[in-house]
């Protein structure tokens, strides 16, 4: 007889998903696929309105990172107007975007995944959560959180509020900041550092001790993708797309956002919310790539700052291969991530231009369609727009970060269950190794249920055992 | 002491409330001290439990899903506080109520814009199904609290938590957006 | 509207010669009532659409009005619309794609004492049957 | 004109008439079923029988037995045909002479009618409302010449305030009251307005009013004019009424012909206009501060009140509202005096009232009974029960401001204060009969999506709270609803009455409020304990 | 101008025999909620958010219609009109399509602020989520109908202080929408001067000026009364 264990919710991610598992009569694991469960239209519903409150309402797509679709959000908005922003708005929303890293990925490290990493996958689930983690290691908890409110508190001095602060606008940003904010800033900068590296030891130790979840958490070949600058180097907001394949062959560089429809196509499946974006040329679902921290480092050849190019080039060396495919590594990735971003920000809250006043350009409707990218923590983020000559919004997609590692999560999620599990013992720390598995994603699904494209679709015809029998492609 | 048993829930949303929760930062530490998690997000409980002191609600009530666990969560516990103004109001959820019927919102998301050989999220069991009508929580449950905002603030949350703690009666009104 | 002295107040009284004149109310005779009343188009515009009466699209060639008053209502007037929809596929208050027959409702006939009562094309039937009411209705939509 | 010539009209007009005289109705209730038809056949039957030295044909108002029309009317022999078909003509006729007649024959002594008592509609159904003529041959313009000969104004309002009379659109004002509050109201100009939008469903005693009787509202209109200082009247008349409309512009042509409405009325100086004004399809044009915007060619948008319209009325000028039937009781009070109509009706309610009779009753139509008729004399005696015999439920008075009296209460007599203690009101007069099989949810319902469609929309509480009320009974009917929800219908309906900006959002609660009160358990019955919401199909 | 006394909320208060309890209250510092109310504009006692208790009248009476009387007893704060003032704001928010946290008005309207006044912590009825539109054709302007509450503020505002009636209300009922001459979009609307005085007295963030961001859109609707008395005072 065969059996189907499902796994809902998942817990510790961002969002509304559960898991299937399917085996077969003597147990062993046949498929798994990994359900998002949430929908909520956006493309639909901001259809009429005028694309200067877009940053605004689509910063509601996700209260995680709600700084990415607001900065690509105004920057579809910046090339719907055909302006370019002054240059203390751009330094404004790239230190913004910092703050959202840091925040972020803070959060992904110490709140979600960091009660597995360490309290252990087996460890008494009533307690695997942050409120567990402080009771068990305060200080280091305390070090996470704090962390994160720093992140937090860059987007809070900028925008006026931590979520959803209405403050990038198409043409530029609302207000500065003082003098007197950024010296306090730098203040803080040394203890965030402190705490980064400190959790970096941390979880090298894990790693050393991790190589069963190396090999199964997401061991395989994919393509990967993100966002590079001119000269190849790390990049989270601007930039241009690079999609480099397992062994680090550059199958596209410098692809300007507005041309994704290029690179990324999607499909959809019945089994779930979250569409399948895959990479073009290799069509539907063969072209399974990843995006993320450990895309954008396999991508980029360095990172440009002195403290995340050395880790960079550890990772690297670590996983004993330039391009890294163990989604183990996202935890690593986000740490040295956080990394840069913490060196970045040193380097910005002393540039002149921040002082700037000029913060804003206006102009009437001048393009008619534009497509603005940020790289969300989780990933390359796409906001592509339509407006009518009045500036109202007659189409609207959005290719959001995590839909596109869902192939890679669903690989996951059936890679992790064929290794751990084999039916005669189910038990909850196995499962709960499932979801580990996905949450080194760090899945935003708040996000992830509004890509649309005009992308192929994958019909499964499944037959009366589940089975799928025949699959499509158009 | 007898710790809290608080339960935070999130449906139809962004998350938004529970990121503004944990903008409590070091406060949560001391929250830990006197409540016990014991369903959310972000710890790993799968089935809402009984005996559920405070529920912290996020989020409207948009599938089929969600109707079943606010059930739940109402009758097992003793207060249910709608927590930001998806709960309360339906909010930025809410916004494809105007568009109509859910079906063919899905049907011009997952098939118009693209191929219409596509196929709709369907599943049964797996992808829940959508209500027609996003709405707050209290058109379905009767709910003590309604703590507004978008999100709301931090101090906010916890100031009413601090007052539900100390047995007082929290400010609560207004505060929409 | 000379014989009103262009006077604004004359503005309904015009409205119901012109509805009566050309069936419906466009926009440019609105536009042209507005001009020659002195009157804000805003205003006329607003007039026409605060009253039941007057209509901005062109009714059918036949119309058939159920009243819906309380004495029709409690003598089964929702059924015989009911019965009318179905047998025109048309929905209250909409008019047929060839333009042959509108199927309208009305609040109150006064004609409470015959009902449930019924109008076609300006004639008040008493006591309409859904049945004959039905084959009137069919006759209006065949004709050539 | 002068009183002789009136007198001589009406002479002429007596001495032309023929030996026969047959009266054929011509309301719209009887077009509807084929009068005018019957009313042609009827004269070629005379023709042809060769009786046309001997009998006329008149074309009258209503009889009230609408339910039995087309009616015809054999007068001085009394004898009443009803469900006349024009094909009966020639033996109507042969019947004169008793030949063999198998119409159906109605009773002058049926209780519809004998129980009956006609002031206001004492020429419905007698004369031609197309000729002057036979107005004034039945009286008509008496009292007006009377007032203004022989009375001061002061005298004439006093008079009608001593009548007792009160509204009769529904409020039940005094009107000897209003109208001295017109006439002492300071203004270059005053205006007289007599309000025919009669738009409450099921009702349309106003409609045949004005088709039976026009020149008695005329009259009336120009008696109040001399009494409050006005010198133009306007008649706003539904647009739902193209007969009424017809035969009122050719009685104020007529009235102008013979100088009964204009300049120097009866060699006086006193002038008065009457224009007419048709409605456009707003129930709200009922309420007299947005009938006075209608006239004034706007949105017929309410405004708070005060100042009311007898101080700040058209174009800002002391202006007096009446309805069809309270100036119908006019030129009746000043030809037999106050006394005689006080003595008419209950201590507090003078006089008549018309009631249009319909719905689940055997005899459907118009009555007018002295005030003070139990309900149950109505609608058992007058209306002869239900057709089928089904037990009576209730009656529904006042339409969408009124509310529904159960059987229990048909012993309270009909009377302004009466209705309203038992939750009801007078109304313009709809009495709609409901027995047994009616269903009190959807009968609330169905006035709240009235009230809901007919909100002017310029105030909150009537123009949302009307959708929310129409949707929870929308709700409660379907068996979706929980007693959360009917909670929250009965504060709206507390809300609407106390906030609205006019009397239709303040009295739209009445249906569901009595139908609350009288038949709960029919909302109760309808309730579930969980709240259940629609999915959506696959 | 004679002088009255009159009480409000028991308090003796003097007022000019011409003006309206709602003056005489500010006057005295005593607030009554007001939307359709605003200085320099006609009184169209729309919204009844003013409704007062006014001994020996059964019936409520909006403040900014009714004028003082001498020796009238006032009362703007009791439970009843707590609740009523409370249930109206809830429709309205019920009516359209408030979504405060995405719109420009946020933090600078009057609905919301008067949710707040009122204590309203949520919405009793049902949304009723109309299909409404967003007409940006005007070049400096916006209107967004979902934000409409219908106060007629901007009707009155183009028809009495710039003298020109652009504005206009079509339809009745629940079906009432602001248009802009004939029911064209505004950019259309040949009568409009672009003076943005419908702007300055919207409550809400209905009509905005194009390009305002969410929480951007901020007004000062006294300006009408300035203008309105400085016309006043040079004519």
């Amino acid at each position: 007889m065969t059996q189907t264990i499902v796994i809902d919710p998942v817990t510790r991610i961002e969002g509304h998903a559960k898991i299937s598992i399917y085996l077969d009569n003597d147990g062993s694991v046949r498929d798994a696929q990994f359900h998002v469960t949430e929908f909520r239209g956006f493309e639909r519903f901001c259809i009429g309105r005028p694309f200067w409150e877009m940053p605004a309402i689509t910063a509601r797509i996700c209260g995680i990172c709600p700084i990415s679709h607001i900065l690509a959000s105004a920057k579809a908005g910046d090339a719907l107007l055909a302006v370019e922003i002054p240059p203390a708005a751009d330094k404004l929303r790239r230190l913004m975007n910092l703050g959202q890293i840091i925040q972020s990925h803070a959060l992904s490290f110490f709140h979600l995944s960091g009660p597995d990493l360490f309290l252990g996958y087996e460890s008494d689930p009533a307690k695997r959560n942050i409120f567990g983690l402080i009771a068990a290691e305060p200080d280091f908890a305390r070090g996470g959180i704090r962390l994160r409110q720093f992140g937090q508190e860059i987007i809070e001095a900028l925008g006026g509020r931590k979520i959803h602060p209405a403050w990038a606008v198409p043409g530029g940003v609302r207000s500065g900041i003082s003098a007197e904010v950024r010296a306090a800033f730098r203040q803080r900068l040394p203890e965030a550092m402190d705490v980064t590296r400190k959790a970096m030891a941390r979880f090298k130790t894990v790693l050393d001790a991790s190589d069963e979840e190396v090999r199964s958490y997401g061991f395989f070949p994919s393509l990967f993708a993100g966002m590079v600058t001119p000269e190849g180097n790390w990049e989270h907001h601007g930039g241009k797309l690079r999609v480099r394949d397992a062994e680090g062959q550059i199958l596209a560089d410098q692809v300007k956002a507005d041309a994704y429809q290029q690179l990324f196509g999607e499909a959809s499946e019945a089994w779930s919310y979250l569409k399948f974006p895959y990479y073009q040329p290799l069509g539907y679902p063969d072209g399974i790539y990843r995006v993320g921290p450990l895309a954008r480092l396999n991508v980029c050849d360095q990172v440009g700052t002195p403290l995340a190019d050395a880790e960079l080039t550890e990772m690297r060396q670590r996983a004993g291969h330039r391009m890294v495919t163990a989604s183990f590594y996202y935890h690593y990735a986000r740490l040295i991530e956080i990394l840069a971003a913490l060196e970045l920000v040193t380097q910005l809250l002393d540039d002149p231009d921040l002082g700037s006043s000029v913060l804003r350009a206006d102009a009437g409707v001048n393009h008619l369609e534009a497509v603005g990218c940020s790289e969300a923590p989780r990933g390359s983020l796409f906001h592509h727009y339509q407006v009518d000559k009045n500036g109202l919004i007659t189409y609207l997609n959005l290719i959001i970060a995590t839909g596109q590692n869902n192939l890679a999560m669903n690989q996951t999620v059936a890679q992790i269950a064929r290794h751990y599990l084999r039916g005669d013992r189910l038990e909850e720390g196995l499962l709960n190794r499932v979801e580990a598995g996905i949450r080194a994603y760090d899945p935003c699904l708040s996000c992830s249920t509004h890509a649309v494209g005009q992308a192929a679709f994958a019909i499964s015809l499944i037959g009366p055992d589940g089975r799928v029998v025949d699959h499509a492609v158009r | 002491m007898n710790r809290l048993k608080l339960a935070t829930v999130w449906l139809g949303g962004c998350s938004g409330c529970h990121m503004s929760l944990l903008d409590l930062d070091e406060w949560l530490i001391d929250l830990a001290a006197h409540v016990e998690l014991v369903y959310s997000p972000i710890a790993d409980q799968k089935t809402f439990p009984e005996g559920v002191d405070l529920a912290l609600v996020e989020g409207a009530i948009a599938n089929e899903e969600h109707l079943e666990l606010i059930q739940d969560v109402r009758e097992r516990s003793r207060m249910v506080i709608a927590l930001g103004d998806c709960a309360v109001t339906g909010n930025v959820t809410a916004l494809r109520n105007p568009l109509g019927e859910a079906r063919s919102i899905l049907q011009q998301v997952y098939i118009e814009h693209g191929d219409p050989r596509g196929i709709l999220p369907s599943t049964p069991g797996i992808v829940p199904i959508l209500l027609d009508q996003v709405v707050p929580i209290h058109m379905i449950i009767p709910v003590d609290l309604f703590l507004a905002g978008c999100p709301p603030s931090g101090p906010r949350i916890r100031a009413v938590l601090e007052a539900l703690l100390a047995g007082t009666p929290p400010e609560l009104a207004g505060g929409f957006g | 509207m000379k014989r009103h002295q262009y006077r604004a107040d004359a503005l309904i009284e015009v409205l119901h010669k012109a509805q009566e004149l050309y069936g419906h109310l466009t926009e440019d005779r609105l536009l042209a009532i507005a001009h020659s009343l002195h009157l804000p188009p805003s205003r006329v515009y607003g007039v026409a659409t605060f009253y039941h009466f007057f209509s901005l699209t062109p009714q059918g060639e036949h119309s058939c009005t159920v009243c819906l008053g309380t004495a029709c209502y409690v003598k089964g007037a929702m059924e015989l619309l009911a019965t009318l929809e179905t047998e025109s596929g048309l929905r209250a208050g909409s008019t047929s794609a060839d333009g042959k027959l509108s199927l309208l409702t009305a609040r109150c006939l006064g004609a409470c004492g015959i009902a449930p009562a019924v109008i076609v094309d300006g004639n008040v039937a008493g006591h309409a049957d859904p049945e004959v009411m039905r084959a009137r209705v069919r006759a209006l939509l065949d004709e050539d | 004109m002068e009183f002789q010539d009136l007198q001589i009209m009406a002479e002429q007009e007596r001495s032309r008439r023929k030996a026969i005289r047959i009266h054929c109705c011509t309301s719209s209730g009887c077009q509807a079923s084929g009068a005018l038809e019957l009313f042609h056949q009827l004269q070629a039957a005379v023709e042809a029988a060769g009786q046309s030295e001997r009998v006329d044909i008149v074309g009258v108002g209503c009889m009230g037995f609408c339910g039995q029309g087309p009616m015809v009317s054999v007068e001085a022999d009394g004898v009443l045909f009803e469900h006349v078909r024009p094909e009966q003509a020639p033996e109507i006729i042969a019947s004169l002479d008793g030949g063999p007649c198998n119409v159906k024959q109605g009773d002058h002594a049926h209780p519809f009618f004998a129980r009956q008592l006609h002031i206001v509609r004492r020429n419905g159904g007698v004369i031609d409302p197309e000729r002057i003529e036979e107005y004034i041959a039945v009286g008509g313009y008496q009292a007006l010449y009377h007032v203004l000969h022989e009375m001061s104004p002061a005298e004439v309002i006093d008079a009608i305030t001593r009548s007792g009379l009160r509204g009769r659109g529904g409020a039940g004002y005094p009107t000897g009251l209003k109208w001295a509050t017109v006439a002492k109201s300071p203004g270059e100009r005053k205006f007289v307005i007599c309000n025919g939008d009669e738009g409450d469903p099921g009702a349309f005693m106003d409609r045949s009013i004005l088709e039976s009787d026009p020149h008695l509202i005329l009259e009336g209109m120009s008696i109040a004019a001399y009494a409050v200082g006005a010198d133009q009247g306007y008649l706003y008349v539904r647009g739902e009424y193209p007969l009424a409309i017809a035969r009122l512009q050719k009685a104020i042509a007529q009235a102008r012909k013979h100088d009964l409405l204009g300049s120097q009325i009866f060699d006086t100086s006193f002038n008065f206009r009457v224009d007419i004004r048709v409605g456009a399809g707003a129930f709200v044009c009922g309420e007299e501060t947005a009938l006075i915007a209608s006239i004034e060619g706007r949105r017929g948008q309410p405004r708070p009140r005060p100042p009311y319209p007898a101080e700040h009325g058209l174009w800002g000028y002391p202006t007096l509202i009446n309805n069809v039937e309270t100036f119908g009781n006019i030129a009746p009070i000043i030809t037999n005096g106050a006394d005689w109509y006080a003595g008419i009706g209950t201590e507090r309610s003078k006089g008549t009232k018309v009631f249009a009779l319909t719905g689940k009753v055997r005899n459907t139509g118009l009555i007018e009974v002295p005030m003070g008729m139990t309900i149950r004399e109505i609608v058992e005696e007058l209306g002869g029960g239900t057709p089928d015999g089904t037990p009576v439920k209730g009656v529904q008075t006042g339409g969408p401001s009124g509310g529904c009296i159960p059987e229990a209460l048909f012993d309270t007599p009909v009377d302004y204060e009466s209705l309203a203690e038992v939750g009801s009101i007078m109304g313009s007069g709809g009495m709609v009969v409901m027995d047994a099989t009616t269903n009190m949810v959807e009968i609330a319902r169905f006035y709240m999506e009235f009230c809901m469609d007919e909100s002017c929309g310029k105030c909150v509480p009537c123009r949302t709270g009307t959708v929310q009320m129409y949707r929870l009974l929308s709700k409660i009917s379907a068996g979706q609803a929980t007693a959360a929800d009917l909670a929250t219908l009965e504060q709206l309906c507390h809300l609407l009455r106390e906030t609205s900006l006019c009397g239709l959002g303040q009295s739209a609660p009445n249906p569901v409020q009595s139908t609350l009160r009288y038949f709960r358990e029919e909302y109760e019955r309808l309730l579930r304990k969980r709240v259940t919401i629609n999915l959506t199909s696959r | 101008m004679a002088a009255r006394t009159l009480t409000i909320n028991g308090t003796l208060i003097s007022a000019r025999s011409n003006e309206t309890v709602l003056e005489a209250a500010r006057e005295a510092g005593i607030s009554i909620p007001t939307l359709c109310h605003l200085d320099g504009l006609s009184e169209v006692g729309a919204c009844r958010l003013c409704l007062v208790e006014i001994a020996g009248s059964a019936k409520l009476q909006p403040a900014c219609h009714t004028t003082v009387t001498e020796g009238m007893e006032v009362q703007t704060d009791t439970p009843r009109l707590k609740a009523h003032r409370r249930a109206i704001v809830e429709l309205l928010f019920a009516e359209r399509n408030h979504i405060c946290a995405v719109c420009v008005a946020s933090g600078h309207c009057e609905l919301q602020q008067l949710a707040v006044e009122v204590g309203m912590s949520h919405v009793r009825y049902e949304y009723l989520s109309p299909d409404c539109s967003v007409d940006i054709s005007h070049a400096r302007f916006g209107i967004d109908h979902n934000r409409c509450v219908l106060c007629t503020r901007c009707v009155r505002a183009c028809d009495e202080v710039e003298g020109v009636h652009t504005w206009d209300i079509a339809g009745r009922g629940t079906n009432a929408r602001l248009i802009t001459d004939l029911n064209v979009p505004w950019g259309e609307a040949t009568s409009c001067t672009s003076c943005g005085k419908c702007l300055l007295a919207c409550p809400t963030g209905a009509i905005f000026s194009r390009g305002s961001t969410v929480a951007e859109l901020e007004r000062d609707a006294s300006r009408i009364a300035t203008i309105v008395a400085a016309r006043n005072e040079r004519w």
